[in-house]
């Protein structure tokens, strides 16, 4: 186990490093010159030479990637052009355009994703598993069947447009909900909910029926195994039996696949932070690409990778804990 | 016996769809008795198990008659009135599962639930139907797995996959005992297991017939198996009953064309040897010093399964090998075709080191060395048409041309016994005597000259067993095959081969002519021997 | 447009107007914070106009008058030299910060010097253009800190000197660089996030990307400033919301929403047509202009479009109807013949010379193109931003390119990215020959939006040039020179307008549309106008009382 | 018991022989006939997807359509689109050869890569497997928005969109298939089937073929079956962030993502891309769902 732990841990290192390459390569590919953009629209080349210089773009890619490698551990000063800044390890780099040390502009963000995805979570799980227990009560019946279709459907939707009708429903028609807008779980944990049920509902709507249908498939494939036939045969009730055993045959898949869109969801909802204007992970990375603020991509691009990693070996522990045939190696 | 029976069976009659399972079954089991059920595979005896506990519900089988449970005579327990089973409604049926009529099934390997741990399964059922403390409950599983023989201290919170086929299979047991209920119905609970094992077993069900009065219901193909632990015995054919009778009278001296023919089916350990097929002088294979080792694995110690062993085997000669569950059989036929590598020692064939074949010619020099599994089951791909799997080494080996290879195929499946019209069909398709003769021609098409057969038969019914083995025979006789004949009944065993290792923990302890057997002298060959059921005799 | 609407014009009295929480809804996530120095606004924008008193500013009244210049700080709007070289200001008496130190002119300067440092690069680029020595200056922070063209003889008064005429100087002095910065509080770059406030409100609170929160400044008074009401306690500002959220959240207006606002969100095209049928909606909808012009750019060095056969049957080829409607319809833009657009005031000149009515003439532009040596029609590549926001974006390419298949011309399209769009139309190395392109003025007037893009000594090799056609006349540039000496605003004007009707016969640009601003507010706000010079709210003068 | 038949059917044919698998075929089948004959039907409307139709526009109030109902007329059978005036119809049927091209494109490269990257690793040796594993979970932990972003504005607009845009969602989405496909083949490779085939010569390649495809059918095409559609709602993503297909070129992610201004004056221009997409995704998942049934020969008779 904690080998295992270990080994993960410098995978994740490794691949983290790789990420951090990779987005120091594309971001040199790509068209655009942030020096120009931070400059604005009407800058003349000297101008430009001193930016670029400020924001240290005119030293080679490599050393810029050592530096930002280094002072992740090390910590780095950066000159501003009037001081020096100091930005502590773990130091991801420090945004020009926004004039802040970039894990700060990290951890403002990152709680608005745990929150979605706290909610989240909840909801789809327990959609998705309920429901899916429901459909596989009496399987290829009517219910069966329009659960997977409901479920299916919203799947299917792309979330940006649920996320509209869900604010067209509740906040204008009957206006029974507040326009979400991001109130800190410490501030005020029922103004925090209540923005949130939106997102929230958005996210599980759109999830729930992948869980749904992993839920309904694992318990009829488990209903349809030996070891249930023994317990009928002891005299288990029908209901017992889903509920208790042929619902933990479900249950190592749908965790698995929970911890990764966890994973994901935590590295950035992107469409559901933009329709209801969420400051989180997912808004701060596409502002960020549009600006091309590379140390604000990259810290963005390896905390989210981060978050997929944990997830992934969350996912794989889960696994190996949920079915007792699995060891973790 | 003069008690009330327990349970009463008329006309008891099970279908699914089209295929009649069972066309009119009656018995009465009285308290304390063992009734034998036997037949051959398909005959219609699980069906008829299972609807003792009206297990066929919400399945889609049709079941017709009447089977009546009647009360404990004390009136103590929980039903007052004989209860039909086929029209009980789902409470009364679930109070009675377990606690008045419990089951083991066919497969033990797959008959407890993975996800939970084994003590906690039986305490489960013990709390299900005493409505007992968990304390109380986990006590009582303890001392059920104690009573099957096993360790309930460390094996009460291990997981089913953490057991033995053996040990699952007491589980079960273990599992109805703790409700001692008035019967039992056990479902070939021995076929899985080898000789030892199986011994054991029987022996336990006697015991606690004997303890607790409980009555048993036993179902076997094997006539030997049945014939030392039942009082009575019925027989069926294709769900029709051909004979019943006290199982000493049924054995001895059979009435029915088919209960001998089942009789005579049984491999007996003095049965008449068949004449030798002649073997030639040069050596074919020659196995020196030869070991595997599994090495460690995630804590497990690592296992020697191969200790040592040196053989030699003649150009046509048939080696029988023998030796119970893990002694490394399987492990020496799979490193004679090189499926396992040798951790150390040498196998020559026709003179030339396996070990030095890599690669292309590896593949190439495969057609002369093959193994037939098993479980024909698994060796066969499921979603491949029979006809495909034993083209398909042909095809390997380079034979293109679709009519020359359905040729080859049709001519291999006639002569291993199989219509050519089964050609398309899949593994599942089949029965498992003909699932074994498909694998046998898979491995006989390549014209290989030395073949190991693991197990080939123990999967299969005592009248299939009997095919196969004669088939064989014959295909030895007629593609001059070196055999290696592996498996753990050494009466089947003897009927096949030249001569018998017996192994024993890697070891080859004693190596016999097949009629020698009987002056084996080593301690383990001789208690194998004893541990093989033996019919009575009149 | 031109017209301004006041809706709750009955009940708003200045005097009572003041208290209450105004809110604000932006799609802006002010990442860039609030340095007065990089800022780049028109007319002192704004969220910045009410932290930042400048020299002078736009004058805060609906309608056209909204478009002229006032004094703000100054107690007149400069007094000029004989050619319009020296500029001179006088500070009103009193005016202090919100941090109760008294603003002096020594500040000004100070602010303005900031705004030539390269770590505060950002702002409008006439400064270092136009004042004496301003193209070598380096800003304060380094090792030759003072530009000596700005003088400060008291700490009431300054003294711009300039290296050529330039009557709109009074303009120019209402841009955030002209708000005093007090050296002492300087922090350099970190100075957005806290800027000392000079004007109604001071900083709360301030999350880039989430939330500005802004508080009145106990230090500023009505009796200095004339051209801010400043009626809410308190205007608290949400950041990166949406476009459609916003449009929802102000329609609905329900609860705090009522008292809400935008400053960068025009009414989504849905809303507009829902209003059509819901009077109150359309109540509480203002239009108004931010002088701008969208058109199709020529690179004249670049063939076929050397040849101005070829640039007229374009002229002629366009159909503005469709691209005024894939804007959201006529209230949204309007289509233009002229590259002054009508909202910019004095300097318009109506004129149509290449009359292609509302939907293109097709036949004309054929003959035009057989003429030109293109009797089969000819094949162009049309550069445009591929963000689907932006004013020339992809919806417009698509029209153009339907328009334009009707005149045998066939519009190959290309999509740059928008990080990236700027960068190369702008620089004369990588420009295509054609591209869509807009210009907005930096004030209302004509210089900055004929110079830029007609002057040929504004032609930048590498990067940062507007004049896209690369065009230079000699005589043009001298007419620029004579105008730009005129400091009668009004005579000004007409003068830029008759350049531009003269520049109009060449086809150097194909105008397009103007946009017009349609802006929605929540029902509880009052006194709500768009300004003539922006074409947003003026928050100064909202109420929510 | 088993039929007696001789030949096994065709896959086609088991499906055909199922009511579902016969209903999912037809629906699946249409569209990809529409999308095929897209001209045919847009000529048949009589109108074509990219010809502006400001005349039936109400300019005044936002460019909406006139008529009530999107525009929907004789002419324009499913109405027109706001402030253009296209044919929705035509455009739909045209977006249609787009989405499907992008989604079936993208998921033949998920698949390909995934088949691919998954068996070598479940068949290679420990170092192979180490390597490739490693590298799935290298590209599963990239956040692929930031990649496809960054991608798309890296190939210059030159490169066609639809190409690309498969090409992004392959690249960026083949991990999870492989990790299913390495899975399953770790499974299939200990059955005893697999050790017969090495046991007559078969090499590597064909024991993959042979005897692991096979298994891995059933998972992998269930599987496969949603890639489809949440490729085309993955398209629709990128469309939203203005990163899909170019104008005037239609596809429905694009439809889609202007539609969202219009939802309550013009709902029908929402409906109709989101209920062609939901037709969609139902239809793919019930192929898989069906192929998945008639693909496990156990499954046949159920
Ligand atoms: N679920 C089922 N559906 C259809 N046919 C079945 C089913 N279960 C059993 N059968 C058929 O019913 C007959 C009797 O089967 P049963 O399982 O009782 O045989 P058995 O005597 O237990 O054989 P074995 O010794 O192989 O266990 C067989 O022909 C079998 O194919
Ligand atoms: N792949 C393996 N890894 C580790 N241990 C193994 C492996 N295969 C076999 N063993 C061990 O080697 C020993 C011999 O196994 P083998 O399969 O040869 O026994 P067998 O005599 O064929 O038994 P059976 O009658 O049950 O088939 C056993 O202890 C077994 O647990
Ligand atoms: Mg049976
Ligand atoms: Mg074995």
């Amino acid at each position: 186990m904690t080998a295992f732990l270990v080994r993960r841990l410098l995978a994740a290192a490794a691949v983290l490093l790789i990420v951090a390459a990779v987005v120091y390569g594309l971001f040199y590919l790509m068209p655009g010159d942030p020096a120009s953009l931070a400059c604005g629209k009407r800058c003349d080349a000297a101008e430009l030479a001193q930016v670029r210089q400020t924001m240290g773009l005119n030293r080679p890619v490599y050393e810029q990637f050592w530096t930002f490698i280094s002072s992740i551990f090390a910590g780095h000063a950066y000159d501003n052009g009037v001081g020096t800044v100091w930005c502590s390890a773990p130091c991801l780099g420090y945004s020009f355009q926004s004039d802040e040390p970039v894990t700060q502009l990290l951890t403002q963000a990152l709680p608005v994703d745990v929150s979605l995805v706290a909610g989240a979570a909840v909801l789809w799980l327990s959609l998705g598993i309920g429901f899916g227990l429901f459909a596989a009560m009496r399987p290829n019946g009517l219910r069966d069947k329009a659960t997977t279709f409901v479920g299916l459907a919203f799947g299917s939707v792309p979330i940006f447009i649920l996320a509209l009708l869900l604010l067209l429903l509740f906040c204008v028609w009957w206006q029974v909900l507040p326009f979400p807008t991001f109130v800190p779980f410490t501030q005020n944990v029922g103004q925090w909910a209540e923005n949130l049920l939106l997102p929230w509902f958005a996210i599980a709507l759109t999830f729930a029926g992948n869980y749904l249908r992993l839920t309904r498939a694992g318990v009829l494939e488990a209903l349809g195994q030996d070891h249930i036939r023994t317990l009928r045969a002891y005299g288990y009730t029908e209901r017992r039996i889903v509920a208790r055993h042929a619902v933990r045959g479900a249950l190592p898949t749908v965790a698995t696949i929970a911890a990764m869109d966890i994973g994901g969801v935590l590295a950035g909802a992107v469409f559901t932070e933009s329709m209801f204007g969420l400051p989180g992970l997912g808004k701060l990375m596409v502002d960020s690409a549009s600006t091309i603020d590379l140390p604000v991509i990259t810290g963005v691009t390896l905390l989210a990778s981060f978050l997929i990693i944990v997830a992934n070996t969350v996912a794989d522990l889960l696994y190996a804990v949920l079915d007792p045939r699995v060891r973790i190696s | 016996m003069t008690s009330t029976p327990i349970l009463t069976v008329e006309d008891l009659r099970i279908s699914f769809g089209a295929v009649n399972a069972l066309n009119g079954l009656s018995l009465e089991l009285e308290p304390g008795r063992a009734l034998g059920l036997v037949g051959e595979s398909g005959s219609g005896k699980s069906a008829a198990a299972l609807s003792l506990l009206g297990l066929h519900r919400g399945t889609g089988a049709q079941v017709g008659g009447r089977i009546l449970l009647h009360p404990r005579p004390t009136g103590a327990g929980e039903i007052a009135e004989p209860v039909d089973i086929n029209t009980a409604d789902d409470e009364t049926l679930r109070r009675i599962r377990g606690r008045e009529l419990a089951m083991i099934f066919q497969e033990p390997l797959t008959s407890l639930d993975p996800y939970h741990r084994v003590g906690d399964q039986i305490a489960g059922v013990h709390r299900l139907h005493f409505r007992s403390g968990p304390d109380e409950a986990r006590a009582r599983a303890a001392q059920a797995l104690e009573q099957v023989g096993i360790d309930a201290r460390s094996k009460y919170r291990a997981y089913p996959h953490e057991f033995s086929g053996g040990m699952r299979q007491r589980a079960l047991i273990a599992m109805a005992l703790v409700l001692e209920p008035r019967v039992l119905v056990a479902d070939e609970p021995t076929t899985a297991l080898d000789v030892t094992v199986q011994a054991q077993i029987l022996q336990l069900l006697g015991r606690l017939r004997e303890e607790i009065g409980l009555s048993l219901i036993l179902i076997s193909h094997d006539l030997a198996v049945v014939g030392g632990n039942v009082d009575d015995v019925l027989v069926l054919k294709s769900g029709d009953e051909v004979e019943r009778g006290p199982v000493r009278e049924v054995l001895t001296r059979p009435q029915h064309a088919y209960t001998k023919d089942l009789l005579n089916a049984i491999p007996r350990l003095d049965a008449e040897l068949p004449t030798r097929i002649a073997a030639s002088a040069e050596p074919l294979l020659k196995v020196t010093d030869l070991s595997v080792v599994f090495p460690s694995h995630r804590g497990s110690a690592a296992t020697t399964a191969v200790d040592g062993v040196s053989l030699e085997l003649l150009n046509g000669e048939s080696l029988g090998v023998v030796g119970e569950s893990g002694s490394g059989k399987s492990t020496l036929g799979r490193s004679i075709v090189r499926l396992q590598k040798p951790t150390s020692g040498r196998i020559e064939f026709a003179g030339r080191d396996l070990g030095s074949w890599r690669g292309k010619a590896l593949r190439d020099h495969r057609r002369d060395l093959q193994l037939i599994f098993q479980d024909p089951a698994s060796s066969l791909n499921p979603r491949r048409s029979i006809g495909d799997s034993i083209a398909e080494p042909l095809i390997v080996h380079g034979e293109k041309d679709r009519d020359r290879l359905r040729a080859a195929v049709d001519g291999m499946l006639e002569r291993v016994g199989l219509d050519d019209s089964l050609y398309h069909r899949y593994p599942h398709q089949l029965s498992g005597g003909q699932r074994q003769r498909a694998a046998i021609a898979r491995a006989l098409i390549l014209r290989p000259r030395l073949v190991v057969c693991d197990e080939p038969v123990s999967a299969l019914d005592v009248t299939t067993q009997a095919q196969v083995v004669k088939l064989l025979r014959e295909l030895r006789e007629e593609f001059e095959l070196t055999l290696v004949f592996i498996a753990h009944d050494l009466a089947v065993v003897r009927q096949v081969s030249d001569r018998i290792a017996v192994m024993n923990r890697g070891r080859i302890v004693e190596l016999l002519p097949a009629a020698g057997l009987h002056e084996a002298q080593d301690p383990y060959t001789r208690a194998l021997l004893s541990a093989v059921p033996e019919l009575p005799v009149a | 447009g031109g017209s301004s609407t006041t809706t709750g014009a009955t009940s708003f009295n200045a005097a009572s107007c003041t208290g209450g929480t105004l809110n604000v809804l932006d799609q802006s996530t002010e990442d860039t914070g609030l340095d007065p120095a990089v800022l780049y606004t028109s007319g002192g924008g704004a969220i910045p106009r009410l932290l930042f008193r400048t020299l002078t500013t736009r004058d805060t009244t609906a309608g056209a008058k909204g478009r002229t210049v006032v004094p703000d700080l100054a107690t007149d709007t400069g007094e000029a030299s004989e050619n319009a070289t020296v500029w001179t200001y006088h500070l009103k008496s009193g005016l202090k910060y919100a941090n109760g130190e008294a603003i002096t002119s020594a500040d000004i300067k100070y602010g303005i010097e900031r705004s030539f440092s390269s770590v505060l690069a950002g702002g409008p680029p006439y400064l270092r253009d136009w004042l004496v020595g301003g193209s070598t200056y380096q800003g304060p922070y380094g090792s030759d800190p003072d530009l000596a063209s700005i003088t400060t003889p008291n700490p009431t008064t300054i003294v711009f000197h300039l290296r050529k005429p330039e009557g709109d100087f009074p303009y120019l002095a209402a841009e955030t660089q002209f708000a005093p910065v007090p050296k002492a509080d300087d922090t350099g770059k970190n100075y957005n996030a806290d800027p000392v406030s000079s004007g109604p409100y001071t900083i709360q609170s301030f999350t880039k990307g989430k939330e500005l929160v802004l508080v009145r400044n106990t230090y500023w008074s009505r009796g200095t400033d004339s051209q801010r009401l400043a009626c809410p306690d308190k205007i608290d500002i949400s950041l990166g919301l949406s476009s459609t959220v916003i449009d929802q959240r102000l329609a609905s207006s329900i609860g705090q929403d009522a008292d809400a606002i935008t400053t960068d969100t025009d009414v989504d095209t849905a809303t507009l047509a829902k209003s059509a049928s819901q009077p109150s909606l359309k109540a509480r909808l203002t239009s108004g202009n931010f002088p701008d012009t969208t058109y199709l750019a020529f690179n004249t060095k670049a063939a076929p479009f050397d040849n101005q056969l070829v640039r007229e049957a374009f002229s002629y080829a366009v159909d503005r109807t469709s691209l005024v409607n894939a804007q959201g319809g006529s209230q949204l833009a309007t289509a233009l013949t002229t590259y002054d657009p009508p909202s910019i005031g004095g300097a318009y000149h109506p004129y149509d010379y290449f009359p292609a009515g509302a939907s293109g003439n097709a036949a004309k532009a054929k003959q035009l193109l057989a003429q030109a040596g293109y009797p089969d029609g000819l094949t162009v590549t049309l550069a445009y931003d591929s963000n689907g926001s932006s004013y020339d974006g992809p919806a417009n390419a698509a029209a153009l390119q339907q328009a334009l298949a009707k005149a045998g011309i066939t519009l190959k399209l290309d999509a740059i990215d928008d990080s990236n769009f700027d960068a190369v139309v702008t620089n004369t190395k990588t420009e295509p020959a054609l591209s869509l392109f807009s210009w907005g003025a930096d004030w209302p007037s004509g210089a900055p939006f004929l110079t830029p893009i007609f002057d040929g000594r504004d032609i930048v090799q590498g990067g940062g040039n507007f004049n896209l056609a690369q065009y230079s006349d000699p005589s043009v540039e001298a007419e620029i020179d004579k105008i730009n000496q005129i400091t009668d605003n009004s005579k000004a004007q007409a003068a830029w307008g008759d350049l531009d009707a003269q520049l109009g016969k060449l086809a150097l640009t194909v105008p397009l549309y103007t946009v017009n601003d349609v802006v929605l507010h929540g029902s509880n706000v009052k006194n709500t106008y768009v300004d003539q010079w922006r074409g947003w709210y003026d928050i100064s003068s909202v109420s929510v009382k | 018991m088993s039929r007696n038949n001789d030949a096994q059917p065709t896959l086609r044919a088991r499906l055909w022989a199922r009511p579902g698998g016969r209903v999912a075929l037809i629906l699946v089948g249409l569209i990809i006939l529409i999308a095929l004959l897209a001209p045919v039907l847009t000529a048949l409307e009589g109108q074509d997807p990219n010809t502006y139709h400001d005349n039936l526009l109400n300019s005044a109030t936002g460019g909406g359509p006139n008529a009530p109902f999107g525009g929907i007329s004789a002419a324009h059978w499913l109405g027109i689109e706001p402030t253009t005036g296209r044919d929705v119809f035509a455009r739909l049927v045209y977006g249609a050869r787009i989405s499907l091209l992008v989604a079936a494109g993208a998921t033949l490269g998920q698949l390909l890569l995934g088949l691919l990257v998954g068996l070598a690793a479940g068949l290679g040796n420990r170092w192979a497997d180490t390597l490739l594993s490693r590298f799935t979970d290298l590209v599963l932990s990239f956040p692929y928005l930031f990649f496809s972003i960054a991608l798309l504005a890296i190939v210059p607009q030159s490169f066609p969109r639809p190409v690309l845009l498969c090409v992004i969602l392959a690249g960026l989405y083949w991990a999870p298939t492989a990790r299913i496909v390495r899975a399953e083949t770790l499974v299939l490779r200990e059955r005893e089937f697999v050790a017969a085939a090495r046991l007559y010569g078969a090499s590597v390649w064909r024991v993959a073929r042979k005897e692991i495809l096979p298994g891995l059918a059933a998972p992998v095409v269930t599987f496969t079956a949603l890639m489809v559609p949440s490729n085309m709602v993955a398209e629709a993503g990128l469309s939203f962030l203005g990163l899909g297909v170019q104008p005037p070129t239609p596809s429905w992610g694009q439809m889609l993502s202007t539609a969202t201004t219009w939802f309550q004056t013009d709902p029908e221009y929402v409906l109709v891309p989101a209920l062609t997409l939901l037709l969609c995704v139902l239809a793919f998942v019930a192929l898989g769902e069906e192929i998945r049934r008639a693909v496990d020969p156990k499954g046949a008779g159920r």
